[in-house]
């Protein structure tokens, strides 16, 4: 993984976002206040105005430039928690230079494990936790099993976020701007979860893709 | 979507810009981060006042921004929080030796944004969390209620007392005081639309209203078919009154705050329904406020809130205040 | 129609007394005629300031009856100008020898109803007729210029004086002068809603302005298709400095008014929009008003207003006035 | 003619008034406020209100009266004008005891010519003065030809009314509201001239049936 990696893997997130935009939009004007699409764009836009900047680091240093960078940027609920993200993993050990699945993993734990403190919400509250912990829980299980391809890794990954994204369905918010809404909250795809699951699924299509075009 | 901008992105900047201009004599802007802060320095010592939030409720925050109330205000994006850069230069720019306060509406994203900007600040500082709405339960278990209209209350008590030179930990203490004396409800008939999603946030039928809506066009308690101006201030007043349970006779200050598309004409016909349940429930109303002071853009409703008066809170209610939006005693 | 009302006959009566109630420590109300006047008689031999027109555009007039603006306020129906025993009962009521002058904004209905009054009166009187909006064309052969936002400035110019114990005559004058130093044009996106109606006034397309419109949803010059903040801007500042042909470098009042429905958000990047028309135009902005303070109820849409300050207008302006929509100085 | 009649005519108004309601009130919505009919609504309820006290007076003082009433409730333009109608009426010389249509000719004119110095509107002005002093010169001219059957007279009297109420459509206005419209309110009929027609009509309606009745 290098710093033009990270790039270019926000700008594929980026194109996923505009194509799912109006989707998720939907999502947060049903049970929030509208801005969540506006916010994410945000954030990306100004990842991508220090591009070259970034280019110019090492990973670890380019994910802490990008938390802090989402933090000024995004503002809202999803402004510190992905920050978080991105600062909790910029945290591990050995994440300047890494070569294998487990240091990937361990370096997503972390950032979930910074958004959980930050958050403060934990699965069943209706948040992107739901699609975050789970997701995380299972990577660091997968690296740990032996005779399991990159791609099926990659695979049951994309399928437990989109079971974890599902989930946020049926249920009340507890945290949140949907908590207000209580029952009324069910039946609406938590905004946050969603575009969790579309980043992840975005990431491991490319990191797919890559591994097939090499 | 008919709005006087020029292009969305710029809303907030050009804006800004406006209000510095118009109130050059109290107060200063300063883009990139955003923030506004008094013209003058206060007195060495005082605690310094910080609030912000998603910008929208105009005037709040920046509208109190001057003597007798804010120090500073740091308006985030339409009806998204402030970052925490903003709070970190507009503490820095305003500190004069006595700590920060921030007063901090009670959502996620605020909350978050404030408590990483207070982590990262090298200044002495605490938060106050107003919480006054009472149409959302309090409980543990979920984000608990939302910072609304009472949140100026706060800010205009805290500020008085502030500039009386009272500690940053008195300042704290009086800040929650005032928070737990006072309740909020508010009632919607329409959206609004924020510039950059260019329509409405939410649908509400012809003959529909949002009870308990919030002030970002959050859904509310119930949506009802509309009623009468006494049957909603009932609803709204008798909320209010279960969660302060004031005494007999118990002083109050009545505020009915437009969400920015009623009619000033509409909002002290309210301010009559609610004295009239006021009365009934014998309390009385000492001071009162009427006007668009936390506004949710152009939507067309009103909140009712009441704050129960000691002499402390009625001293710095009634002492001077010089800011943009709210002015008396100087 | 969502409106907070109880009863579609009764929106007047119990507006009043809300803000007679919310107020009731600089103003009195009296219903049957309907009119507002100061709490605290003024000055012997102080002329007496009455001004009204049709409810629907407060804080206009009743927001101005206080100390250093008006001694009484007379409220018509919504959008219907106030009858003469209305201006006779109020004149009588604040009368202290010093004759009455009214402020009449140029409606046929308004002009007549006063006339009446003046001519039925047993007290001096002289009328400041004010017709500042200058989308009308003013023509012997027509109605003339409307009165609209301008008002409140000729209200606060002559309140000042009259405090100051100028004679009746002399404050005619004063206010003949304020209006023709003053001109205002507006633009609404929507329309407004008289709750006697039920339904809005006019039609108007999601992607159309009407440009100089009036404050009771009059058409205005033309309608057009909606334009940017700084275009709109341009449109009225052009065609009120056309009228006022200040001189280089002339110093002006600046006010931004909202018409109700439009954010304070928007109202402050047109003062923006505003500020940067008039330094193209070599024109200097001292003293400034933002804010929603002749509305046409909920209408979505704004004016702007210039009056050109000399030395005798900025000191009058700048004098302390106490009143429930206008405070500074005390 | 006694104060009874005079109510009774008013009862006539109010009626045909409310069936012609909305027709009024688009006229006013699109070429003035939008609020002529609630206008009129108030002063013929106003009357109404004080039905008995009119009942106990003499017909001139009855008119003056109601030209009080109306000053004190309709407000807006129509309130002097109509007024001064009434006042008008009564100050004809006569008017208290009058069996003949040369009186009522008078005070018609005499209404008139108190409503045109209040307005200072004439003739093609697009207001209400394009009904009523067209009307005016009509009946005085009428009333002083012999031969004429005061059916005839009314019938003539309520064409010309809606002569002059019809000429108003495609004017330009020059007083009023409507006037601030300039070439945009060709092409809709004036409120105050359709009001003036409306009472002409049901008033001269209401005395040919009466006639007949008899
Ligand atoms: N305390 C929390 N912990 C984790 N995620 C949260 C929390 N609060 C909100 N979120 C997530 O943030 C999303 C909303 O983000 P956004 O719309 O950008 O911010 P805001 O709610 O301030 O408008 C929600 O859908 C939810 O997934
Ligand atoms: N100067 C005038 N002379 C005669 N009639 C007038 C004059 N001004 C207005 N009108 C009449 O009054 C009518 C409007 O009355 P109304 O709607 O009740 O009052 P307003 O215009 O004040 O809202 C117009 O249609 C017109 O016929
Ligand atoms: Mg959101
Ligand atoms: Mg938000
Ligand atoms: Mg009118
Ligand atoms: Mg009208």
């Amino acid at each position: 993984m290098s710093s033009e990696m990270i790039i270019q893997i926000i700008k594929e997130v980026q194109k996923a976002y505009e194509a799912n935009a109006s989707e998720i939009e939907k999502l947060d004007q049903a049970i929030g206040d509208g801005d969540h699409v506006i916010n994410m764009r945000r954030g990306m836009k100004a990842i991508l105005e220090i591009e070259e900047e970034l280019g110019s680091l090492k990973p670890a240093d380019a994910l802490n430039k990008i938390g802090m960078t989402l933090l000024a940027s995004i503002g809202g609920a999803a402004g510190p928690l992905f920050a978080s993200m991105f600062m909790g993993m910029a945290k591990v050990p050995g994440s300047d230079d890494i070569h294998n699945s487990k240091t990937i993993a361990k370096m997503f734990s972390s950032g979930v494990e910074l958004v959980k403190q930050r958050g403060k919400a934990d699965v069943g509250d209706k948040t992107m936790m739901d699609v975050l912990i789970p997701v995380s829980n299972l990577f660091s299980e997968l690296v740990e099993t032996d005779n399991l391809s990159k791609n099926e890794m990659l695979g049951q990954l994309m399928a437990e976020a989109e079971r974890g994204m599902l989930s946020t369905k049926d249920i009340a918010a507890t945290k949140g701007r949907a908590s207000y809404l209580g029952e009324r909250a069910k039946g609406h795809i938590d905004p946050g979860a969603k575009s969790c699951q579309l980043i992840i699924f975005t990431i491991c299509n490319y990191l797919i893709n890559r591994g097939e075009s090499k | 979507m008919k709005k006087f901008i020029n292009n969305v992105d710029d809303v907030l900047t050009e804006s800004l810009t406006g209000f510095g201009l118009a109130h050059s004599d109290i107060l200063k802007i300063h883009l990139n981060p955003n923030f506004i802060i008094r013209a003058d320095k206060s007195k060495e010592g005082k605690v310094s006042l910080i609030s912000g939030g998603g910008s929208g409720h105009e005037p709040l925050h920046g509208g109190f921004v001057g003597y007798g109330m804010l120090d500073a205000a740091c308006p985030g994006q339409v009806f998204t929080s402030p970052t925490p850069d903003q709070m970190i230069s507009a503490s820095q720019a305003v500190d004069n030796g006595g700590g920060t306060l921030f007063i901090v509406k009670n959502y996620s994203g605020d909350l978050m944004n404030f408590e990483m900007a207070s982590e990262m600040l090298g200044i002495e500082n605490m938060t106050v969390l107003v919480n006054d709405d009472v149409a959302v339960e309090d409980s543990s278990f979920t984000t608990g209620r939302r910072g609304v209209a009472g949140t100026m209350i706060v800010e205009k008590i805290v500020g008085s007392a502030a500039e009386a030179g009272i500690s940053l930990a008195e300042c704290k203490e009086l800040g929650d005081h005032v928070n737990k004396m006072t309740a909020s409800m508010g009632v919607a008939f329409t959206s609004c639309t924020v510039p950059a999603a260019g329509k409405p946030t939410f649908e509400i039928a012809p003959d529909e209203m949002e009870i308990g809506v919030g002030i970002h066009g959050e859904p509310g308690r119930k949506r009802e078919k509309t009623k009468s101006a006494d049957e909603i201030t009932r609803d709204l007043v008798d909320t209010i009154l279960e969660d302060l349970k004031p005494d007999n006779n118990a002083e109050v200050l009545l505020h009915v705050n437009g969400f920015g598309g009623t009619p000033l004409m509409e909002l002290y016909l309210l301010f009559n329904s609610a004295a009239k349940e006021l009365e009934k429930n014998k309390v009385k109303i000492s001071r009162s406020l009427v006007g668009n002071y936390t506004t949710s853009l152009e939507m067309a409703g009103a909140s009712i809130t009441l704050c129960k008066l000691d002499d402390k809170i009625l001293h710095h209610w009634d002492s001077p205040v010089h800011t943009a939006a709210l002015r008396w005693g100087m």
